[in-house]
């Protein structure tokens, strides 16, 4: 796999993370012929989300195609042609939809590797919006990430700028092993940071929108450190990442802030190295708290760092009930929850 | 012209009409044909009244989306006669399992288009307290099962209630719907198998609008065959029926469910109509069809047709017809405005907070308790 | 529901696991009209564990049956009859196969109350073996709980006895909400307490075997002390209840040892308590490490005891690989596994 | 008598072959009808070895778990006609996606049967490093796809799999396989929909061997009608086959090859035939039907059915017969017992722990590094 940054100096280009996710489709369409794109309404089309727009017209509907309504026959579809050599990067709608893909994804593409010795391998790519904030209801909101962490054989990764998106992606589809590519749907059009009630601001006025032209990666396993700080550490990844650096703007804490990127496999290190540093630690996702991927970054967090810990390390998540429509935004775990809980456990003595 | 077997006759006997196509209304509004059959004039009222003020809630609704008081809206356009007609031709206390597109039900049954309104605005008065999506309403009363958001899963709920029904000796029937498109889905095979081994009083419903969103309903198979032919796997009776043709459904679906009724056992129905609008206020059709074909209504709109069929009959005038539109135009603007009152979706005017943490579970376990706690306390802090 | 031990004192028999779950449907189905059961194999034949033997021909085949091999049918079709009235008790035969029933579990059983603001509801129990140690390999081993706990709406409940798993079967089923009753089979014979070495006591030799004839119920949502201790808590379910009972005895580490029983509603409470005596805390599981169970647990320990704890909180769970065949005992957290881990705790400053 | 339809018929036109059974071999070992071509009597030769060398197999394996070798086998004692008859139609190349009862194609093309006997021992040369269940194989130059434990799932793979075939306008075809029982499953469904609207080159076996586990076919549907109906739904061509009748199987699976080759889309095939043993070494079928059933052969005994053919030809003999069952007996005695030298279940001769942590993923991550490490360490201080 190429570096990270690789041609990263060649020309930028202003792009909403849609256009990133296209673009690393784009790219891979043509420099692999083994690459296939398809999911519900994504040829023609182009997909609800728009993130296929016109990859039809330029591959042709070999490459790029409509598939039935049906998220098991698209995973296990794309199983058999990775099985066969090919790497297909498929679309679920909304994440809400994939539990009917369920069995094929844990079952079937994430041990095809090692229940055939490596005979057969499942090299795929399961794109998929996650997370709420759009009047979805309970349907359009999920987050499902620590339902892929617990299985093994699969990578479950989530970009929060058009940049990683870009690179990450390409990453997934050249990766020989299934990967869940999570897509923060209230990021397409910008950095969302809970406030609602204000307009976002464009990518196009984000430093991160800002994406090099050709083919890139962003390796797989690294977290990015968004903020540097020295009192408490706060982990989060996908839209969460601009939750807590609202948060730490209106607290005015000095947080040092984790955008994990991949959650499996996870950069164990950096979390690790803030958290000894800062000794305190708040964790912040989408997902219900009970079971939720926060708890396995508390348990490690405690396993390895439990000696340097001056508080009880906190999560700030979405609650335990079904995504509400009409109270959405108090479910969302927003920058004042999270200022909240950052505010405790730097007071925690 | 396609025969009329009797109820209790054997799938094999007629397997040949899963591929053809029964219709009573010819062009000219005549009935015609075994499957047309004396329903009165006042039905025929009835269905008109129920189709029609199912298309000006639509509108008013899309209207209303467009206007911001809600976050989003489905239309029925063109499709009108088969909620309708279906639920004119069972009972009370059968139970439906209906996709978000047979909100015909409701005007078929004089429903209180309120309970709707609230539910779309997800307002105070809310019958579901904001936890849904507009349009995934839920009302028991009205025989309406709640709707999921993910296509399919109630058709094999609507087969097990018919199981239910029958281990208990009821004779109250089910009624599964479902779309071209979400045929292709796992769950109408456990539908189809549940229903062929079991046999359970249920009318299987699929709604060919000949579109998913954006694919046209060849991508779920309409290419290779007729979705009324999937009953030929399962031995199970497979009708076709032009949906559009109000005296066609309600005929239709009256042999059904006496079929169910009298524990002949399940009956696939095909009804073949056509999308007119978008898929829903989310979506853009200019983007994937031709402009043209959906304002063609290509197999007639349903309610031009019944009425042609009323004023032939002498039952009905244009007058009367426009008189209505107008009526019900009304009807819908003043309800719509009185429901405001209670407030739109985003207006703070939601159901309160409290409220979302209620019926997870029949009793609140701790952890709920301790969660809801301590958003309230949060929100009044904040 | 009735209090646990209501008419306890009534007959006892000694039965097994398998006679006791079978029992609990016997008095269900001869109570309530409305209880149904069925499955694959569970009809006629009375399933591949004999958990239903005998009980077609005793209610008939409109209360007890075969299903088709569709678990999403069968748990879709449960919900349809809940949604009716009736309260269906359905098995899927290997919990390895609930995957395909996946989103019909979560989906609907899961949120049918919660969407229909209480209209409908779906009192189900779905019954589903769990765990390894029977040369079943990758498909038939697993042990999905954390898939439950994570979703909103379903209750998850596991025995360790034929006393419980009789009263907290009953209980499921009169429970207005989906219960996921999941049986260790490992434990259907005997206290299997990891040493595959030695035979297993038959449950006719043991405490626990001796079942009450009649109805009782033990209530969902409460831990037990199976043996009290001053030196560690040890956090068990299932199976590992007996390994953890075995640990202590060979390292003589006076562990108090919870069995929880029920994961959700989790008797959080008990585990405080214990935890705050203790300072240490052990948690085996026989799941994946990663966003298991156990992930939680530490959790919610570390949140409400962080000032209570002197030692990190240890892990000890199958490993992040699939559930191996020949290396089952490898694979298996078996009490010498346990031991250590409870020893470095101990140990640890 | 089924008339043979040239390979490009379309699927309307043999919509009643669906209902049909296609059988080449009369009772008297005859070929009759358009069905029996000319197969060279080599062909039958290895037919029959195939045949006799899979049912020999499964008896040694059976006692193998009897005598605690294995933890599990499963036999296809009745239907080895079925899987070596399609394995020898099929070219090297094309790929298989069977279900754990079609090791007769390992027979049909001579694969080392120690291979097999080192996975079903799990012991240090199984090719499986001991991660999978006995029997449920992977070997993939013998085109034969790694097994699941969970039914139905490769259905979906096979179509996959021959859509990237069709993708890289590759002639290499796949070959389905699935149980009358796991026809229920949603992925048979998904197969189903995906082969109607993309046409991929595959073939869809469906065998019918009337039991899963303990429950009749009838719990699949199979009393309301055939499971090559279930094409009809779908416009993909269904044929129904007498699968104890290798000339049959045979002539029937080189017409479907010849289809997906041609590029002229899937073939449906249900194989009637008779699950004669036990459903595996777990089951008892004592519990759930008579034993004179099974050993009634109730469609015959695919073996007996071709030495009479065989023998009326004039190409074999009881005499060879009883030799070579002699011979194949005491070859895979010796082959167990060769392999015994590598160890057997359970034995402590299975592959090491650390191969357990191996191929979860293409490179191993820390998290499983570390996981490893600590079970390494462990096991050397235990
Ligand atoms: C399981 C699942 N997958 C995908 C979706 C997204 N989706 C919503 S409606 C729709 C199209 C359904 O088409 P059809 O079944 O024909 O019904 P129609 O909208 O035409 O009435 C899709 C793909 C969903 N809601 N659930
Ligand atoms: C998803 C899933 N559900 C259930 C099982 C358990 N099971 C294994 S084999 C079997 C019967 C299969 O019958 P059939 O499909 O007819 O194949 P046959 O055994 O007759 O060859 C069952 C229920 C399984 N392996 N996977
Ligand atoms: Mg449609
Ligand atoms: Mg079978």
């Amino acid at each position: 796999m190429k570096k990270a940054g690789a041609d990263v100096k060649s020309p930028q280009k202003n792009m909403t993370m849609i256009e990133a996710i296209r673009d690393a489709m784009d790219i891979m369409l043509g420099r692999d012929d083994n690459v296939v794109v398809f999911g519900e309404d994504v040829g023609y089309f182009g997909g609800v989300f728009r993130c296929t727009d016109g990859l039809q017209a330029k591959y042709g509907k070999s490459r790029v195609f409509d598939a039935p309504i049906s998220e098991s026959g698209i995973v296990g579809a794309a199983v058999g042609m990775a099985a066969y050599g090919l790497r297909p990067c498929v679309e679920i709608q909304f994440a809400d939809y994939m539990y009917p893909a369920y069995d094929q994804i844990t079952g079937e593409a994430a041990r095809l590797r090692y229940r055939s010795n490596g005979q057969f391998t499942a090299p795929m790519t399961i794109r998929m919006p996650v997370g709420g904030g759009i009047w979805g209801g309970q349907t359009h909101s999920q987050s499902p990430e620590a339902l892929f962490t617990h299985v093994a054989g699969l990578k479950t990764i989530i970009p929060s700028t058009p940049f990683d998106a870009k690179g990450m992606l390409i990453a997934a589809i050249e990766d020989d092993d299934p990967v869940m590519f999570l897509e923060p749907k209230r990021l397409y059009n910008g950095p969302f940071d809970g406030h609602h009630e204000k307009p976002v601001t464009p990518w196009s006025k984000h430093e991160a929108g800002k994406v090099p032209a050709g083919h890139y990666t962003v390796p797989i396993g690294k977290a990015k450190t968004v903020r540097e700080g020295a009192e408490l550490t706060v982990l989060a990844y996908g839209t969460m990442v601009y939750v807590a650096q609202a948060a730490t703007a209106e607290t005015g804490i000095d947080a040092e802030i984790l955008d994990l990127r991949s959650l499996l496999p996870l950069d164990l290190e950096a979390i690790i190295t803030s958290v000894k540093k800062t000794g305190r630690c708040v964790i912040v996702h989408e997902a219900t708290l009970t079971s939720g991927f926060g708890a396995e970054l508390i348990s490690l967090v405690q396993e390895h760092c439990f000696y340097h810990l001056e508080a009880p390390i906190e999560r700030v998540t979405g609650y335990d009930t079904p995504y509400p429509h009409a109270q959405e935004w108090d479910y969302f775990p927003g920058p004042a929850r999270v200022g909240a809980a950052m505010q405790r456990v730097v007071a925690a003595k | 012209e396609v025969a009329k077997p009797p109820v209790d006759v054997h799938a094999d006997d007629i397997r040949s009409m899963a591929r053809q196509t029964i219709r009573v209304l010819d062009d000219n509004g005549q009935p015609q044909g075994p499957w047309a059959e004396d329903i009165s004039a006042d039905l025929l009222k009835q269905g008109m009244r129920a189709m029609m003020r199912t298309r000006a809630f639509d509108e008013r609704m899309v209207k209303a989306q467009r206007q911001g008081k809600t976050s989003f809206y489905v239309q029925c356009t063109g499709e009108e006669a088969i909620a309708v007609g279906q639920r004119l031709a069972l009972e009370k206390g059968d139970m439906h399992f209906p996709t978000y597109r047979q909100q015909g039900m409701f005007f078929a049954q004089e429903f209180p288009i309120e309970e709707l309104i609230n539910q779309i605005y997800s307002n105070s008065k809310d019958a579901l307290g904001g936890r849904q999506l507009p349009v995934l309403y839920s009302f028991r009363d009205a025989d309406f099962f709640t709707l999921s958001g993910n296509l399919a899963t109630q058709y094999i709920h609507a087969v097990g209630w018919a199981m239910a029904s029958a281990i208990k000796g009821d004779d109250r029937i089910a009624a599964a719907w479902i779309g071209d498109g979400a045929t292709a889905e796992g769950d109408f095979h456990s539908a189809m198998v549940f229903a062929s081994v079991y046999k359970p009083p249920v009318i299987l419903n699929i709604v060919d609008n000949q579109w998913a969103i954006s694919s046209f309903h060849g991508i779920a198979g309409a290419e290779a065959s007729t979705f009324a032919s999937r009953g030929l796997g399962f031995g199970i009776p497979a009708l076709r029926v032009d949906g559009n043709d109000f005296l066609a459904v309600y005929a239709v679906s009256k042999w059904a469910a006496e079929r169910a009724r009298r524990n002949l056992g399940p009956t696939l129905i095909e009804w073949v109509t056509y999308r007119v609008g978008a898929h829903s206020t989310s979506d853009d059709p200019s983007k994937y069809r031709p402009k043209e074909m959906g304002a063609a209504w290509p197999l007639g709109d349903p309610i031009e047709r019944l009425k042609t069929h009323q004023i032939a009959q002498g039952s009905w005038s244009d007058q009367k017809h426009a008189q209505a539109e107008a009526e019900y135009a009304d009807e819908m603007r003043l309800a719509a405005k009185a429901c405001e009152a209670f407030g739109i979706v985003g207006d703070g005017s939601t159901p309160p907070i409290g409220e979302m943490f209620e019926k997870v579970f029949k009793d609140m376990p701790e952890h709920l308790q301790r969660q809801r706690d301590s958003a309230l306390e949060f929100s009044e802090k904040n």
